[in-house]
């Protein structure tokens, strides 16, 4: 056998090609950081830029307005304040006669028409201010709450220096914007509701495509019999991840209304929807993960005696968690951000009063920001971008949870 | 034993009013909704669905029942086929309600060159074949028109699948086509190929479907002063710090010109409503009152954007929400 | 079989194969092997590295099962059942049937749950001191216990190579299987581990089948009692381990075993 | 009986099935180990429990869910035959309005009636429901006692109830992966009918290979000739999707999942790796406006500055390059748990060699890793193709057939859903367009996977 | 030093350890062993399992690096360098030092892939053909070529143990490193194949500097001429194989080879 010296590894050609794997080394690695930088510095850009908007639309401005409510047209008992005594006692129109005596003849374009609801609230807190005069805090109109807070029309600037100079002006944190539903004037709307839908669609989807998506894959990887029927479903589970999320709307349309008869619009059927559209990512994480459990493992559990099931829920599944928590993550963002397929089923709706359960009629928290993206008054644009916020925090909370979970699981052997 | 909300058994119900339809019509009925709630306390709030008006009608159409929509918004009169799908799936009875006009406007970005077209212009620019004399060559509107600047033709418009492109054909490219007589003849004599001729866009650039939302057509037009934006005259009204209105035929589109129907951009928008659903879902009389009694020039109709209808329309359509006159399908196209 | 072999009837055999081939894909693995395994003496499986021990050993307790491409045929018996019978629980095959495997394979858990995991399963503790006392003896009858006592909550994978092999002994042990099959549990260990191990095989005889697989001819020699030389997929020859030593009747027997081999 | 009553009557069972079944094997089983013959026992005894609670579960919750179906017809029939249910209207959706309203006030879910002839059926609608919702409770119970006490009798020492609850599990598994076959199934079956209504009218071959795109024509009346070439719709899916959101997405990805699992300490990555997921979460209005306004203008200005003809201000540049930033999760995240998954002893096999880091990663652990790296790629084209939002808003919806990223170029997924959130028609092609579209999709989607599926078979390598 | 040791200086050491000390996370497993090793002769460190050897021995190419609880203090030079110096090139001292482990590992490659990713990626193979030729020279070396020579492309992983141990052994020396570091070497090796690798061994020796971890006292006696006895992380004792065999100055050393230990 012939034989060959050792490798002269100081001689100068070999010097030369180790520098050049490590130019190679570390050009490699400035491509990864590089790779992280910037996608962590488009992620920063967007969200600076939706803080830049959306902060604002949390806060809104309001007037303070005196109301002499003896001298009032309102005709109410303070003794007997019902619901019914209120809706009665015509507060749109009275609040007008108000807010004319106090601001003038321009005081429609400066309050907001939904600020006799502030006054509504604050005779139900507290009924015996009907018999003196009160000042009222009441929302300003969107011109004014726009020119308040950043750029507004010339006369709406004006207004604002004025009524800042008889200091009845204030910004303050916009409560009713994370208790409210949807509504019609910027001022008043609210992202309560659709975030309530949003949460109820989730745990509809989460429950449904979790279990289902984690077991399918445990099927497939574990169980199943590799033969042209395992490959069947694993094409076609793979296809269903490309199929537009539309047509799992036009899916949920035919079976889960017209079939099934489930209620339009509902968090329940929006849940089933999406679940269909999260399981096959779940499954394909899933079985990555599952396949990534070195086989050593297996065979050691096996060669104690323990069953199949046993092997996989006490040494597989664990393992393999992280990276299904991964696709749940993935599959869950997406559900959450998702609209095409919720306009099929009715979720791309009006809806003013948060949903009380799965079957009530409720939108999502997307669908909201869709809706608002479209709204002619400027004051939404704000209201965009802090519903965005919204989401984006729901989405971190979402997440919280599974990233916790899989920085336990993970383990490296 | 258990709840019976799945609906599946003979006493289905609802207890919350559901409109469903055009976009356009969207803002106005959500007002209504609000002020409706605002004036009967102890109703639920009515849910009112953006589907876009043939999709509305598609499940308006759909049968008579809880699980089907009571109301359908459209910025476009039924089509008869419509109406024919109605009828077969039970729906006989369907009340027309015309609730106001809405624009559309031609805008520009303030700082953009000034442009006034007509009909005949904006046809000339923007078909795909004018006059059935071959494609349209036109680069700039210099081509078309010789007194107008020569800046490249750059429309943004809603796209081709959307009611709005319908009322476009409608309301100025077809009027701009029948400037010549020919046309007029051949809507006679084929009239496939004069709307084809007539109506059919150019799809080479020039004029760029804009997807649904006006509000990205406004910023768009904010980033090509050279553009000229075509949507809902609201937006355009609420715009005002940033566009401009194009003059057509030498109107401008504001609040009375729409409303007259003299700016050529005017459009009725519609609602439709079941009659049998009257009796069955609650409150549905009361919500057709608030729509009447909001639909003048000083209510929410106007607030959300749109223009008032005429005053013989809105007291016709008065009448109809108070004797729920049914439609007669005979005179739909 | 291929060839001619050395008649070893045992009588009650604990296991016993028939004819057994073992195939990876295209290539045999095993060429038709017959053997019997008792409880009264333990089984030494001896021959040149790839001949198809380790192979073999795997069909006693069906772990060829989880290779994709194996494919077994022949047929072995437990007690006088067909272990590839359809009707077999493996499950219970294997728990009777235990296994040392060549590579050691701890789970990613604690030494403690490593021993703790098979009686687990099997129900073989009563409780938490039960089991206690369970992971202390096999890990003492592995000769781990005096190196981990101080750290059995530690993983089982931050061992070093001989005491994971041991680890794995002992957690096969712990279930207390019929039949012990090793292979080459001492190849990472020092002499004083592998006396200790040796011992264990001693305590164990009589009251177990066990199998072990070596390359070292003084070790089959010392802990067995019937040896059974393999090559290329044969069984060479299968006989009393001092006949086998001293008195080999096969010629690449007699090669092997002095070294003159290859 | 209510429904959470009963329902948690009969988790009350179950527990007592599980606790006294697990109870009676340890009992019977302690006495088998003492003859000393190891098979005399088979299950723990915790199986038992479970066999004996889901015979006492399972049989009982079917028919719940059988009875909650068939209970309301039944409570109806009942009623309908009460003399206060003469006076209802023949219209059948007042009628049935009526009724609906009555059993809401009955079962307490509403207050008063909207309807006054709803009142009066308020009292038979109570004791109808009364009666079949004690009928329901009982024969659950009924089952539920019966398959108990038929599972308590076969708990016996050597009885397998691991076995025999495994197979429900088992069965359970295949339940699950069936699902996606059904959903499968179910598209195709939703797509299925109204594309071959639309290739009725429009020719296949038209439509696959056909190179003009313009529904508007069919929608206005002129005939459906050369206005449904699907062409040009692919081609913007791949130039889009497959093409450059690739370029963006698989570099950034992959890279970023190795620098964070081979580069980075293990507290950046595990804040950096969430970080990154955030991307697929940030709602696609949000990248559309990002794409539209901000990418779109700036490329159409820098292909102005470099000359080239025909950039407009929406192009497939401007869309892809943000659907690829917000894929960037869906690479990354699964490269980066499989990287991580890969052994130690592979990176060490590596490294003892003298090998850098990198190329340990790249000649051996994404090898190694491959399957879950292409997994993750194929996922992200998934998403890329389902995307429609950025393009709508980006890219534009003009379909052409172009090789230059700045020119307008529209998608499959777009036009579908332009097509049915649009202004439908019933019967026309440029509805039926839609489904035959996602049909199509369904199949060149499919046809991608099975090549995929080989792909990973043949190159992938197996450690242990 | 914890211990008095045998002094044994090397003129011209290739590797040198000062006083070096390994932790893994808080418990120390090396306690500051001294060693030299030299070109001329074969170094064999023996000791009970767990004692440190192979903890040691990565330390030799800073193989603890890639274990994030370890920890090295102390000195070690590579002709003079000290290999944990900043400057130190370590891709450059794994090739020089080359390393086959005590758990086989062969990458999830064909068998040729294995043994050609270190010429590869060091380009020490002018073309495919003299990749070829260094596949089969390795191969050879290792003892397996004549058992895989007409499955080269199947997978490294499909092989039994010991031709996976012999494997590595191929794959290390397929680079021809200046220094080869084997733990446990032969471990799931038969005599036949165990005496190639010590065959291998005796070849290499005086070009390359090696260190071979073994339990087999015999082999370390055959193989080696220095022999270094490690015990709970000391260095009890080092000094020439045959006065460590034949008249040890430690009782510890004493007691181990004798096997009276423990
Ligand atoms: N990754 C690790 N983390 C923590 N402790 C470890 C780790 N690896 C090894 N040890 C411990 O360090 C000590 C020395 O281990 P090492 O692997 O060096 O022993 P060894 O001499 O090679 O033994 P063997 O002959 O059994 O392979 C042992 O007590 C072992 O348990
Ligand atoms: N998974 C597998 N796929 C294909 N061939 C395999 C596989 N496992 C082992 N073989 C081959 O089968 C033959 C027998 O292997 P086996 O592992 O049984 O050998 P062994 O006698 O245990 O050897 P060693 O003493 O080296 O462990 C060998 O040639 C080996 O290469
Ligand atoms: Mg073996
Ligand atoms: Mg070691
Ligand atoms: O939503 P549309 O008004 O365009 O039908």
């Amino acid at each position: 056998m012939s034989t060959r010296n050792p490798t002269d590894w100081k001689s100068e050609a070999m010097r030369k090609r180790i520098a050049g794997r490590y130019a190679a080394e570390r050009r490699f690695k400035f491509a990864g950081l590089f790779a992280v930088v910037l996608s962590a510095s488009f992620l920063a850009f967007l969200l600076v830029t939706m803080m830049g908007n959306g902060l604002r639309g949390f806060t809104r401005t309001e007037i303070a307005l005196k109301v002499d409510f003896p001298a009032s047209p309102l005709l109410l008992d303070p003794k007997a304040i019902t619901d019914e005594a209120l809706a009665n006692a015509n507060l749109p129109m009275v609040t007008g006669t108000v807010a004319k005596t106090a601001l003038g003849d321009k005081a429609d374009a400066l309050l907001s028409p939904t600020a006799w609801i502030s006054i509504r609230d604050a005779i139900k807190a507290d009924p015996t201010i009907l018999s003196r005069t009160a000042t009222i805090s009441v929302p300003a109109s969107t011109g004014l709450d726009l020119a308040a807070k950043s750029k507004g029309s010339p006369e709406m600037e004006a207004e604002v220096a004025q009524l800042k100079q008889q200091g009845v002006l204030s910004t303050g944190f916009n409560f009713s914007f994370l208790t409210a539903s949807d509504g019609t004037d910027p001022t008043q709307v609210g992202i309560w509701g659709a975030f309530k839908g949003s949460l109820l669609t989730m745990l509809v989807t989460l429950i449904l495509s979790f279990p289902v998506g984690v077991a399918t894959a445990l099927y497939l990887e574990e169980y199943a019999r590799k033969n042209w029927w395992t490959d069947i479903i694993e094409v076609s589970i793979n296809n269903l991840a490309a199929v537009p999320s539309i047509i799992f709307g036009l899916l949920g349309l035919s079976i889960f209304l017209n079939l099934a008869h489930l209620p339009r619009s509902a968090a329940l059927v929006g849940g089933m929807t999406l679940a269909l559209m999260t399981m096959p990512v779940i499954v394909i994480a899933g079985r990555n993960a599952i396949k990534s459990v070195p086989p050593s493992i297996r065979d050691a559990a096996l060669g104690i005696g323990a069953s199949p099931v046993q092997v996989v829920f006490q040494h597989v599944l664990p393992l393999a968690l992280p990276g299904i928590l991964t696709g749940t993550i993935i599959g869950m963002a997406r559900a959450l951000g998702e609209t095409a397929p919720l306009l099929m089923i009715g979720m791309r709706a009006f809806i003013a009063t948060p949903p009380g359960g799965v079957t009530d009629p409720a939108t999502v928290l997307p669908v909201q920001i869709f809706l608002w993206s479209d709204e002619v008054s400027k004051g939404f644009v704000e209201k965009t971008s802090a519903a965005i916020i919204v989401l984006l925090a729901f989405l971190l909370a979402m997440n919280g949870l599974a990233i916790y979970l899989r920085n336990k699981f993970e383990t490296r052997w | 034993a258990c709840g019976d909300q799945s609906g599946g058994g003979a006493g289905a119900t609802r207890d919350q009013i559901r409109a469903v339809g055009s976009s356009t019509v969207y803002p106005f009925a959500t007002a209504v909704a609000e002020l409706f709630v605002q004036g009967n306390a102890g109703m639920k709030s009515p849910i009112i669905e953006s589907t876009g008006t043939g999709g509305g009608m598609k499940l308006f159409c759909a049968g008579v029942g809880a699980q089907h929509p009571d109301i359908a918004d459209a910025s476009r009169r039924m089509k008869k086929a419509e109406f024919e799908q109605c009828a077969a799936n039970g729906v006989k009875d369907i009340i027309e309600i015309q609730i106001g006009v809405d624009g559309l406007a031609f805008a520009e970005s303030k700082q953009g060159p000034g442009l006034k077209l007509t009909p005949k212009i904006v046809y000339e620019a923007l078909a795909a074949n004018p006059y059935g004399k071959g494609p349209n060559k036109a680069q700039t509107w210099k081509d078309v028109d010789p007194s107008l600047p020569a800046i490249a033709i750059s429309v943004f418009g809603p796209p081709s699948t959307s009611g709005t492109r319908d009322s476009l054909a409608e309301l100025i490219l077809e009027k701009g086509c029948q400037s010549d007589e020919a046309m007029k003849a051949l809507k006679e004599k084929n009239e496939d190929e004069y709307k084809a001729t007539c109506t059919r866009v150019r799809e080479d650039g020039k004029y760029v479907d804009s997807g649904e939302n006006d509000n990205l057509i406004v910023q768009k037009l904010g980033a090509n002063p050279n553009a000229v934006g075509v949507f809902g005259y609201s937006f355009l009204e609420e715009n005002k710090d940033t566009l401009k209105d194009v003059p057509i035929n030498g109107v401008e589109a504001t609040y009375e010109t729409v409303s007259t129907g003299q700016y050529p951009g005017a459009r009725p928008l519609y609602i439709y409503v079941k009659k049998a659903h009257m009796t069955a879902i609650p409150g549905l009389q009361g919500f057709l009152n608030t729509f009447a009694a909001n639909w003048n020039p000083d209510g929410a109709l106007t607030k959300r954007g749109m223009v008032a209808a005429p005053e013989d329309v809105r007291k016709k359509s008065a009448e109809t929400v108070k004797a729920l006159t049914v439609l007669d399908g005979s005179q739909l196209k | 079989m291929t060839e001619e072999q050395t008649n070893l009837t045992i009588d009650n055999p604990k296991m016993s194969a028939r004819d057994v081939k073992v195939f990876y894909g295209e290539k045999q693995a095993i060429k038709g092997v017959s053997i019997d395994v008792g409880m009264d003496h333990v089984t030494a499986f001896i021959g040149p590295s790839g001949c198809g021990k380790s192979t073999f050993l795997r069909t006693l307790n069906r772990m060829n099962d989880t290779v994709a491409s194996a494919r077994v045929e022949g047929e072995i018996t437990l007690d006088g059942e067909n272990i590839y019978a359809p009707s077999m629980d493996v499950v219970q095959l294997r728990a009777r049937v235990g296994m040392v495997f060549q590579k050691p394979n701890p789970f990613p858990k604690s030494i403690y749950e490593n021993i703790a995991y098979g009686p687990r399963i099997h129900g073989l503790a009563a409780g938490k001191a039960d089991m206690d006392v369970i992971v202390e003896k096999s890990l003492r009858r592995a000769g781990l216990w005096d190196e981990v006592k101080d750290r059995l909550h530690d993983s089982g994978t931050a061992l070093s190579g001989g005491q994971q092999q041991r680890l794995c002994i002992g957690r096969a042990i712990a279930v207390e299987p019929e039949v012990i099959l090793m292979d080459e549990p001492c190849s990472a260990l020092d002499p004083i581990a592998t006396a200790k191990i040796e011992e264990l095989i001693h305590e164990l005889r009589g009251r177990y089948a066990i199998v072990i697989v070596t390359h070292n001819m003084q070790q089959a020699a010392r802990v067995s009692q019937r040896t059974a030389f393999f090559h290329l997929g044969d069984l060479v020859e299968y006989g009393v381990t001092s006949d086998i030593f001293t008195n080999p009747r096969q010629e690449r027997t007699k090669d092997y075993i002095t070294g003159r081999y290859g | 009986m209510t429904g959470p009553a009963i329902l948690l009557l009969l988790a009350g069972l179950g527990a007592i099935a599980w606790v006294s079944a697990r109870a009676r094997a340890l009992r019977l089983q302690t006495a088998a180990r003492a003859t000393g013959r190891r098979d005399a026992v088979h299950s723990l005894p915790g199986y038992h429990g479970w066999y004996v609670a889901l015979w006492t579960l399972v049989p009982a919750a079917i028919f719940l869910a059988i009875w909650a179906n068939v209970a309301p017809g039944l409570v109806t029939q009942s009623v309908l035959a009460d003399p206060a249910a003469q006076s209802l209207p023949v219209d059948a959706f007042s009628r049935s309005a009526i009724l609906g309203e009555a059993r809401a006030i009955a079962n307490g879910s509403q207050a008063g009636a909207f309807n006054p002839l709803s009142q009066g059926l308020v009292e038979p609608y109570a004791q109808a429901l009364n009666k079949y919702g004690i009928a329901g409770a009982v024969l659950a119970l009924v089952l539920a006692f019966a398959g108990g006490a038929f599972a308590f009798t076969r708990v016996r020492p050597d009885f397998r109830a691991r076995t025999r609850v495994e197979r429900l599990v088992m069965a359970s598994l295949l339940i699950a992966s069936l699902i996606a076959i059904i959903t499968t199934l179910g598209i195709v079956a939703s797509l299925l009918w109204e594309s071959f209504r639309f290739f009725s009218m429009v020719n296949p071959i038209d439509f696959l290979f056909g190179t003009k795109w313009s529904p508007q024509s069919a929608a206005m009346g002129y005939g459906n000739d050369d206005a449904f070439g699907a062409v040009p719709l692919f081609w913007g899916t791949i130039f889009i999707g497959a093409i450059i959101a690739m370029i963006v997405a698989i570099p950034l990805g992959l890279m970023s999942a190795i620098y964070l699992t081979q580069y980075a300490s293990p507290t950046v990555r595990k804040w950096m790796k969430p970080t990154l997921e955030m991307l697929a979460g940030v709602p696609t209005v949000v990248y559309g406006y990002f794409a539209a306004l901000t990418i779109a203008p700036a490329l159409r200005d820098f292909a102005v500055m470099i000359g080239i003809h025909g950039a407009s201000s929406e192009s497939a540049l401007a869309a892809g390059l943000v659907m690829g930033v917000m894929i960037i999760p869906f690479v990354s995240s699964m490269a980066d748990d499989s990287i991580a998954a890969v052994p130690q002893s592979m990176r060490d096999g590596s490294l003892a060699m003298g090998a850098t880091t990198s190329e340990t990663i790249t000649r051996v652990l994404i090898p190694a890793a491959l399957p879950g790296v292409v997994g993750g790629v194929l996922l992200a084209v998934s998403r890329a193709i389902g995307e429609t939002m950025i393009v709508v808003m980006a890219a534009g919806l003009a379909a052409n057939l172009t090789a230059n990223p700045f020119a307008s170029v529209t998608t499959v997924t777009t036009q579908i859903v332009q097509l049915l959130t649009g202004d439908q028609e019933f019967d026309s092609a440029k509805t039926l367009a839609a489904f035959a579209l996602g049909l199509v999709l369904f199949i060149v989607t499919l046809l991608l996977n099975i090549v995929a599926l080989r792909v990973v078979k043949k190159y992938r390598e197996a450690y242990d």
